[in-house]
């Protein structure tokens, strides 16, 4: 390996070596810096290392290929994927400085557990190998599993790591031991030499390790029946870490399993449809269903998240060009949905402390117009309803799955769309209809722009909708 | 023969000690038999020419995590009496999981015929007449590079985790200070006060 | 003149957003203490802005040229346009008019809004909304962009029926969108499926698009759960009444008055011409549904106590008559139900102002309430009166038109249909007069209601003008007619081309 | 010009008598009201000369009113004889009595309005007789179904009032729904509502079937069916004859106006005016002669036993409703014409008498309250008299002694209801089954009616006032306004039928009609030289029959119909010519004095019961036998009714609301959905139980299901 | 004494994977004996791998079972963290407790 070589395999990297390298240096810092102005660079610095991720990704790295023998690849659905992620845990950062200052939690190891996670998440993204998945993957989720306890006073927060650390080892045990079938099955980790035995022929040992990893990977996203930690988890760990949790993994651990279904098992496509299948049918209805009884917000958006879930399985279960763009689109616009809605949530502060009940939010489109139109654009535009950018991101996913002749799974995805949307609507009713004397506090500025911001762009991103599908319709494109 | 012998031997242990694991009354117990499934397990590794990871599971496993467990399962004052019970409410139903699972994977495992392009699929060929061990520290650092700085980052992460999770500064614990017992001064430690009659000190 | 603007449907259906804006813009740059003066000026934008849109509707009709069958007025610009997507509007005969409907009401429901006294910028800046995407889902040549704008009015009607609405208002704003929305979203899965048979959302294209005969039965099923339930037809019809019982009077009028036409437009613009076999073949199931829903909802109309749910079941038998009319596929029978929908967006939405009026002044609906209100209300017992008969379809109103000519095209396919449908206008007479009789006739025993008031200049300028439109309508249906005829005798002509080629395989 | 001022004059004054009747006040809206329409009255007398007696037959396209593909619907003015003759007893009727409630209405404070509804009523009727189309003709229809339904309701405090009104409107709707499915059918048989067009094309259908309720019909029978049943409604024939009694709730002038002139003429009317269709029909015009039939004798037996005056004449007005049905039913269409011309003399006359006996003895309407009145209101009571003689049909028969003819003479209805029961005679001779009960149960229905309208007579204003004796010594004539059309009434009365016998009957039947409705047989088989005259255009060669039936003839059906084919039963025709030879149309004199004699019979009972016995009929009365308590309550029909239909489709209504929509469609839909939603939310909520080892359980269990799915797969694979 | 094949190792680790599963269901008391189920787990993992690695003549799965080991050990680190802090807390460590938040 000459120095050229690996100076051009490195600069793939770049993203990741930022972020790591940022983590470290930020970690001095705040170690021999101390005060909470040092925590306060800290955090900034975070997030300016976020922001250069996302640019660096887009823009710094030398051009797209693999690194270090194919175990790391650098390619559209990568590059697509880590801008999104970066963004998205920028925008989550900055959520969370004025609560965690509020909560008397500004510790430094928050936005520096938290870039690590990012970093872990572009290795997913970029992972190209079985290793380098697993590796992604604990980084990430041990990162998240310290970050759910991260309010170590509180009893609930500390339940919910405990969750969701116990039910994480296990679905990695479940996704390790999927692993090793596969890779005795086809006696390669990497992701190509995978693809060429699969192409052999699949083989019932192989078919079954496809199902572990599958689960395993099923339980990052919180699809059911894997997602029983997401409402508790959700709801036990502090607001800013929900969000988190609610937006870059998602979109890392879904683009994950995409890139395995697709890439070095698409031929098995006829095999791991029908699981998929189940498992966006039962996230989808879960979610559906699950949230209707809800009173905590955090809870509802857990649900909310899961049968979001189940509709970008939908459009993997697809499994085509269509499906991969569908999803990209989809789990981007979600985002966006997300983002604000965890704002939103984040806003749900009054003179006593944060408040998470959805009966909080009672009259608050009369008292605080700005902030009850965007939580009601957003509750709609997650909600897949029309003339939110959100019912684009289902309608393509429907789409692909019609496409791909998937056509009950496509009516069960819109009728459960019917189902869900009673509870969004619950959260407008709430704010339009009730009335009540809870007064929130201002919020900080940070929050009150992304609420704000996301409340509009669910409306004003339909015109450019165009530049996004384009975007996502070329990844498709490279990506098969 | 002496080796299937072995192999019959590690696994019957490994497998009697994991089901006591589970089974055991006292955690205590339950840890000291992880310990021995770790050593029986080991003994499987060496069968298969893994020396180095045998003697890995050893050190990592049994030396730090089993122990760490029994640290933790001492350190909380667990009241053992109560653990078991209802123990068997959901035996028949994890029994039943268990064994299907059991079969499943079992005939999985019979079935195995590695794959036509295994041969070639290999990312890294045992070579001949090198030690376990050289072998795999010639690839881990550099084939595998990139793993290995992963699981630096991973290390990183649990440290700080562990850290941040646990770490606390009592404020009223005492500790000693030596800069500051070195650095005191008559200043800081006398202050003179001039005390009018019939006043006392105060502010 | 302005046949150079080729935005002008674009302009017209996003005038009401502006005029939402500037609402908006009002209400979040207004300090609490001023709360009133806001009130005022939204109120004042609202009206205005509904009036320009009514001018450049006008000016849409005036450019139209009805001799034309096909579409006129495109305009398109490119979006999304990798995956087929566009933005298109358009309008023909057939949408043309429904355009015009819902410009032409909008003004009077704002008028009608006075009792509004809380959140009034909320309220105006749902209705103008409303207004866009009521306009956008006659306009729409696309079909996504048809959903967006047919789905997305849920959303204000949502709003407005939840909080200005009456006692049980929350249990119907759900019960609304949910239902409408469980019908629609079947409606999104054919539109995908086609879109991707046709490649193309382009309505004009998919108009021409000849689908599988097999897979056309689906579709129009999918269909027909969106438009029946919007219609409603029965037995999905349970919706209208409590949504129409707790909505705002104005609420009422657009719910009556245009999101039921919606249903009917939808059967004409998509299930009749694309999927024509799958219409044929449907035909006697969409009669019996709407025999059904003409004499089940009379009677059941017959025995309500509330004036607002009488009418509302009496809309829904109403709207059986145009799909009665729709599927007959005679020119006479399609004719009728478009003449039928106009007709009935006037009547009902002028029954419905005819009930806020007593509503704002006693805030009951109960007929048993009510009694002898021509002893202290005159004027508003005559007008009344007048929208009673229009809707018991007698001769000389724009009721009898189109309920009569929907019935002769029915009588041309077959003799059941028209008999139900004709005995339904019997059940019309007995129950609308019933409740006229109740409300107004008789000895006024209920002293509250003595001291009521008559309908004032506002009240009766509105009514008015609906009367007249009712009354012109009624002695002159060509006015309306002549518009659509090329459209529907194009409709026609290719529904029977399409029936005589499948014949032939 | 003139034909749209008599149309539309009464609708303009209508309109500003409605609009602007509080502004102008209640006198210049009763001016303006009664000046356009006794405009109108006077124009269309003018009409009617130029029209049926010269022969002037125009049809005025005014606007279209749908246009719809082949539905082309016009508004239009159509002038022959059949609406020149109706033109002159609509305006007139309605102008003397705008003129008499000028009197009638003095006290009442809504003058305006009342008249204004009157105004409105008589152009709803213009449009109806002027109609050159069928559904013109049903804008007419229903518009005088909503006038009457306003003027009944008129007095809208009452609730009898408004109740009567609501059925009036209803059970004319399902009359009404029988039309309109008729125009359906004609329109689908046709292609075309004009009279014209579907006149001239009705022998092409005579072998077109159409399906119905399930069978098979001859389509012009069916039409012809359906279009009767509007016709039952209209003309409150038997089972829709409920509506009628009760509309006395009105004012009286409404009565007479309405119920007794004109609407209630408008079913016949319309089966003359269809008559092509129905000569086409023979099975549908039996059920005309036998639903005429039964109501003639049928209302005429309830009519003994009502105790409200008006409501005597109600029922009277059913009955001679009747007997013009079963005379069109025959074919005998200028017959019936004739007697809905004469009766509407002296019924209007009967009504606006009875409403000076009511305005006298203030409001009072039970005649068992009244008697002996002819003292205090001698006026009235003469009036009341010719009226009834002209109802009853009195006059001398022509006889023969020794050789010598006597041409016989009568009061109007004589010449009218004596010519119908002759024809049904002399149809019954030649083998109409149907046509000889008809004319037993004519002669019956005479008696009956000579018998309820002396009653009425002799419990008015003979024997002694049973009522309070206040009332009695203010009872009086009215005014000269209100006298005055009575008097001009009576004169009809007296001598409508015998100046009008033969234009409408007689020889100059042929010239008369024109084309517009057949002489009859009477005219025909008595007077063939004027048939003959006529046809060939020489009997009054005027323009009128060279124009107008120069293009009659190009439709040879038409004309064929009328000279050969006759009433759809050829025999008829031929009998009557084969036997009689040239005067032969004569039914025996027992014939013509059947009715002269069962009418003093009549009169004899009535006297005998109540002026010979008086108080007999009282005590009959409260004996109560079954007969009379089936009588009295009018058959039962009301309670019937009211059962089946009113109670019915009120529990038919919550039927379908409460178990229907409530329980079913939402139970099962929306909520039962809603429910069920709920109940699975609390379920996966359950299953959400915060147990981490439920959680880890759930999962273990998802992959051994995918993987058993996989194996299960792999097998079948 | 049949020879030993892969077949053999695989059954081994199929079971102890069960076992692992087994231990996570009737265990309803105690977190550390599910956290030692789930040791178990990632032993039969390693099994596999080396089994695996061993029959294929592959090294890779070898570096996998290590880097398995490596990041179990971290695993263990965070989750015994958890579990103090956990218990710290509240004071317990019984599985049955830790329902606070659920619905």
């Amino acid at each position: 390996m000459t120095a050229d070589m690996l100076s051009q395999e490195i600069s793939l990297l770049l993203p990741e070596i930022l972020l790591a390298g940022g983590a470290m240096v930020l970690l001095m810092l705040g170690v021999f810096m101390e005060g909470e102005r040092a925590t306060r660079l800290v955090y900034t610095l975070s997030i300016l290392a976020l922001i250069g991720a996302a640019l660096l990704a887009l823009f710094g790295t030398g051009g797209e290929g693999t690194a270090f023998g194919g175990a790391f690849v650098f390619d559209p659905l990568a590059k697509f994927s880590k801008v999104a992620i970066a963004l998205v845990a920028a925008l989550t950062l900055t959520l969370a400085l004025p609560y965690l200052d509020k909560e008397k939690l500004l510790k430094i190891e928050y936005p520096i557990l938290a870039i690590l996670a990012a970093t872990g998440m572009g290795m997913m993204v970029s992972a190209n190998d079985l290793i380098s998945m697993y590796m992604g993957i604990e980084l990430q989720s041990l990162a998240l599993y310290v970050l759910a306890a991260f309010n170590r006073d509180s009893l609930r927060a500390s339940e919910a790591g405990l969750k969701y650390f116990v039910l994480g080892a296990l679905s990695s045990g479940l996704l390790l031991y999927g692993a090793s079938l596969v890779y005795g099955f086809t006696g390669a980790t990497g992701f190509e030499e995978i693809a060429q035995a699969v192409a052999a022929g699949p083989t019932v040992g192989l078919t079954f390790g496809l199902v572990f990893v599958i689960c395993g990977l099923a339980f990052k996203v919180s699809a059911a029946p894997f997602h029983m930690w997401t409402p508790d988890v959700y709801e036990g760990a502090p607001t800013p870490v929900t969000a988190f949790f609610a937006t870059a993994p998602k979109f890392a651990a879904i683009v994950l399993l995409a890139r395995i279904l697709v890439e070095p098992f698409g031929g098995m496509i006829d095999q791991w449809r029908d699981v998929v299948w189940m498992i966006a049918a039962l996230s989808m209805g879960v979610g559906a269903f699950g949230a209707l009884t809800q009173t905590n917000i955090k809870r509802l958006l857990a649900y909310s998240s899961i049968s979001n879930m189940g509709y970008a399985l939908v459009a993997i279960a697809s499994g085509s060009q269509t499906g991969l763009w569908a999803l990209l689109v989809f789990m981007s616009l979600y985002m966006v949905g997300v983002v604000g809605a965890f704002g939103a949530v984040l806003s749900m502060r009054t003179k006593e402390g944060m408040v998470e009940n959805i009966s909080d939010l009672a009259g608050l489109a009369q008292r605080n117009p700005g902030l009850g139109w965007s939580i009601t654009a957003l509750m709609f535009s997650i909600g897949g309803l029309p003339f939110m950018v959100g019912f684009f991101g289902k309608f393509f996913v429907i789409y692909s799955a019609v496409q791909a002749d998937l056509i009950i799974l496509s009516v069960l995805a819109v009728l459960f769309s019917v189902v869900s949307a009673a509870y969004y609507l619950r959260v407008v009713k709430v704010m339009w209809f009730d009335s009540s004397d809870i007064e929130f506090v201002p919020s900080a500025m940070s929050i009150y722009w992304v609420t704000r911001m996301a409340g509009l762009a669910t409306v004003l991103l339909l015109p450019v909708l165009g530049w996004l599908v384009y975007r996502a319709f070329s990844v498709g494109l490279a990506t098969f | 023969m002496l080796a299937s012998l072995a192999f019959w031997a590690f696994s019957g242990v490994a497998i009697l000690s994991a089901l006591m694991v589970v089974i055991a009354r006292n955690p205590v117990r339950s840890v000291l038999f992880l310990i021995l499934a770790f050593f029986s397990a080991a003994g499987l590794f060496v069968l298969l020419g893994a020396e180095f990871l045998a003697m890995l599971l050893i050190v990592v496993y049994v030396g730090a995590v089993a122990v760490l467990f029994l640290f933790v399962v001492m350190m909380l004052d667990v009241d053992f009496t109560e653990l078991k019970q209802g123990f068997l409410e959901y035996a028949p139903l994890g029994a039943i999981v268990a064994l299907i699972l059991a079969i499943e994977l079992a005939m999985i495992g019979l079935t195995w015929r590695a794959s036509e392009q295994a041969e070639a699929l290999r990312a890294a060929v045992m070579p001949d007449g090198v030690s376990n061990i050289e072998a795999l520290g010639v690839i881990l650092y550099d084939d595998y590079v990139y793993f290995f700085q992963a699981s630096g980052l991973v290390l990183l992460v649990a440290m700080i985790g562990a850290i941040v999770l646990t770490l606390r500064h009592k404020p009223h614990v005492k500790r000693q200070s030596v800069s500051a017992q070195v650095g005191r001064r008559r200043e800081d430690a006398v202050e003179l006060v001039d005390v009018k009659p019939g006043q006392g000190i105060g502010e | 003149m302005f046949g150079e603007i080729e935005s002008l449907l674009t302009v017209l259906t996003f005038v009401p957003t502006l005029g939402a804006l500037v609402i908006a813009v009002l209400r979040f740059t207004t300090r609490p203490e001023n709360q009133d003066i806001t009130d005022r000026n939204s109120r004042a934008v609202a009206f205005w802005t509904t009036i320009i849109t009514f001018g450049i509707s006008c000016l849409m009709l005036w450019e139209f040229d009805p001799s034309i069958s096909g579409f006129q007025m495109i305009h398109e610009v490119t979006w999304l346009e990798q995956i087929g997507l566009g933005y298109r509007m358009g309008v023909d005969g057939i949408s043309v008019l429904f355009v015009m409907l819902t410009t032409f009401l909008m003004p009077i429901c704002i008028l009608a809004s006075g009792a509004i006294k809380n959140r009034v910028a909320d309220y105006m800046i749902a209705f103008l909304l409303l207004e866009t995407l009521m306009i956008g889902v006659f306009t729409a040549l696309d079909l996504v962009l048809f959903y967006i704008f047919f789905e997305g009015g849920l959303i204000p009607m949502f709003i407005i029926i939840g909080v200005w609405g009456g006692q049980n208002r929350v249990y119907a704003a759900f019960k609304f969108f949910l239902y409408t929305l469980f019908g629609s979203v079947l409606m999104l899965v054919a539109m995908i499926f086609m879109f991707l048979e046709a490649s193309t959302t382009n309505i004009i294209t998919l108009l021409d698009h000849p689908f599988d005969i097999d897979v056309q039965n689906w579709l129009w099923l999918a269909f027909f759960a969106s438009f029946a339930v919007k219609m409603p037809m029965w037995p999905v019809h349970t919706w209208l009444p409590d949504a129409h019982v707790q909505a705002p009077t104005a609420g009422s009028v657009i719910l009556a008055g245009v999101l039921l036409k919606m249903g009917g437009y939808g059967f004409l613009r998509f299930s009749l011409p694309m999927f024509p076999n799958a219409s044929d073949y449907f035909a006697p199931l969409v009669f019996a549904l709407s025999i059904i829903a003409i004499i089940y909802t009379s009677l059941v109309a017959f025995r309500q106590t509330d004036i607002k749910k009488l009418i509302a079941y009496s809309s829904v038998a109403h709207m059986g008559f145009v799909t009665m009319g729709l599927f007959a596929m005679n020119e006479t029978g399609v004719q009728g139900a478009i003449f039928q929908m106009i007709s009935h967006g006037f009547i009902s939405g002028a029954l419905f102002l005819c009930v806020g009026v007593i509503y704002d002044r006693m805030h009951t609906r109960e007929i048993a309430f009510y009694g002898g209100l021509v002893h202290r209300m005159p004027v508003y017992a005559a007008i009344f009166a007048l929208f009673t008969m229009a809707n018991v379809g007698l001769p000389g109103t724009s009721g009898f038109v189109g309920e009569i000519m929907t019935m002769v095209g029915a009588y041309q396919v077959s003799w059941w249909i028209a008999t139900g449908a004709a005995a339904g206008v019997i059940l019309s007479a007995m129950y609308m007069l019933t409740v006229y009789r109740n409300v107004v006739f008789g000895e006024m025993t209920n002293p509250k209601l003595e001291t009521i008031t008559d309908v004032d200049m506002k009240e009766a300028g509105m009514l008015g003008i609906l009367a007249i439109a009712t009354l012109v309508l009624g002695v002159s249906s060509t006015l309306v007619t002549d518009v659509t005829a090329a459209s529907v005798d194009n409709l026609i002509s290719n529904y029977q081309a399409a029936l005589e080629a499948a014949a032939a395989q | 010009m003139a034909p749209i001022i008599v149309v539309f004059g009464p609708l303009l004054a209508s309109i500003i008598a409605g609009i602007f009747g509080n502004i102008i006040g209640h006198r210049a809206s009763q001016i303006v009201t009664t000046f356009f329409v006794v405009l109108a009255a006077a124009l269309s007398w003018y009409l009617f000369f130029d029209v049926a007696m010269g022969g002037h037959t125009q049809t005025i396209e005014l606007a279209t009113w749908m246009s719809v593909g082949n539905f082309d619907v016009s508004w239009d003015i159509k002038l022959d004889t059949l609406s020149a003759t109706m033109l002159i007893v609509v305006n007139t009727v309605s102008a003397l009595v705008h003129i008499y409630s000028w009197g009638y209405m003095s006290h009442d404070p809504h003058r305006a309005r009342f008249f204004s509804y009157l105004s409105l009523f008589t152009f709803a009727m213009l449009m109806l007789v002027t109609s050159d189309n069928f559904l013109q003709l049903f804008f007419g229809w229903e518009g005088v179904g909503l006038a009457s339904y306003l003027l009944i309701g008129f007095w809208y405090k009452k609730k009898s009032a408004n109740d009567a009104a609501i059925k009036a409107f209803v059970t004319n709707r399902v009359g009404d729904f029988g039309f309109a499915l008729g125009i359906m059918a004609l329109f689908h048989v046709f292609g075309s509502v004009d009279f014209d067009v579907v006149f001239s094309h009705v022998a092409d259908h005579s072998e077109t079937v159409l399906a119905f309720a399930g069978m098979e019909f001859n389509a012009i029978e069916l039409i012809a069916f359906l279009l009767f049943i509007g016709a039952m409604g209209k003309s409150a024939q038997f089972f829709l004859h409920v509506w009628l009694p009760d509309a006395m709730e009105g004012p009286t002038p409404v009565s007479a106006l309405i119920h007794a002139a004109t609407m209630v003429t408008a079913g016949v009317f319309l089966v003359c005016r269809a008559f092509p269709i129905y000569e086409a029909a023979p099975a549908a015009s039996a059920i005309v002669t036998v639903i005429g039939a039964t109501t003639a004798i049928f209302a005429a037996t309830i009519g003994l036993a009502q105790n409200d005056i008006k409501r005597v004449v109600a029922y009277s007005t059913c009955s001679q409703l009747g007997y013009m049905f079963f005379a069109a039913g025959l074919g005998l269409y200028s017959a019936a014409m004739f007697h809905l011309f004469t009766h509407a003399f002296f019924k209007a006359l009967l009504f606006l008498g009875c409403g000076a006996v009511i305005h006298g003895l203030h409001d009072e309407q039970d005649m068992r309250k009244m008697g002996g009145l002819y003292k205090m209101m001698p006026m009235t009571w003469v009036l009341m008299l010719i009226g009834t003689l002209a109802l009853t049909g009195v006059g001398i028969p022509p006889f023969t002694i020794g050789g010598m003819e006597l041409g016989g003479f009568g009061f109007a209805g004589f010449y009218s209801k004596d010519m119908i029961i002759e024809e049904a005679f002399m149809m019954g001779q030649e083998g109409k089954f149907f046509a000889m009960g008809a004319f037993w149960i004519g002669i019956g229905a005479a008696l009956l009616t000579s018998f309820y309208s002396w009653r009425l007579i002799f419990m008015t204003f003979h024997g002694s006032f049973r009522g309070k004796q206040k009332d009695y010594e203010h009872a009086h004539d009215s005014g000269w306004v209100m006298t005055g059309p009575l008097v001009l009434l009576a004169i009809g009365a007296v001598f409508a039928g015998a100046f009008f016998k033969d234009s409408f009957v007689g020889k100059d039947a042929f010239a008369y009609w024109g084309d517009s409705l057949p002489a009859g047989p009477y005219a025909e088989g008595n007077y063939p030289e004027y048939a003959e005259a006529y046809a060939s255009g020489g009997y009054g060669g005027d323009a009128h029959a060279a124009d107008d039936h120069g293009e009659a003839a190009a439709d040879d059906h038409a004309a064929d119909t009328h000279a050969d084919a006759g009433y759809g039963d050829a025999a008829h025709g031929d009998e009557a010519h084969g036997d009689d030879g040239h005067h032969g149309h004569h039914p025996p004199t027992w014939v013509l004095w059947a009715p002269f004699i069962v009418t003093w019979l009549g009169f004899g009972l009535a006297w005998w019961f109540y002026v010979t016995k008086e108080g007999l009929g009282a005590r009959i009365a409260a004996n109560g036998g079954p007969v009379h308590a089936f009588l009295s309550n009018k058959w039962y029909f009301d309670e019937m009714y009211n059962f089946v239909f009113v109670k019915g489709s009120k529990a038919l209504g919550d039927l379908f609301w409460k178990v229907g929509d409530v329980r079913i469609i939402d139970g099962f839909g929306p909520n039962g959905f809603a429910a069920t939603a709920m109940a699975t939310a609390r379920r996966v909520a359950r299953a959400q139980s915060g147990f981490l080892y439920h959680y880890a359980f759930v999962m273990l269990i998802g992959v051994l299901g995918f993987t058993l799915w996989i194996v299960a797969g792999a097998g079948g694979n | 004494m049949m020879e030993v094949g892969l077949g053999h190792y695989l059954a081994v680790a199929a079971i102890l994977f069960t076992i692992g599963v087994f231990g996570i269901f009737v265990n309803r008391k105690n977190v550390i004996v599910i956290l030692m189920s789930v040791e178990l787990i990632l032993l039969s993992v390693n099994v596999n791998l080396v089994a695996f690695s061993s029959f294929l003549g592959d090294l890779a799965g070898q570096v996998f079972a290590l880097f398995v080991l490596t990041v179990a050990a971290a695993e263990a680190a965070v989750g015994l963290a958890i579990l103090v802090v956990y218990f710290r807390n509240r004071g317990d460590i019984s599985v049955e407790g830790v329902n606070l938040m659920k619905g």
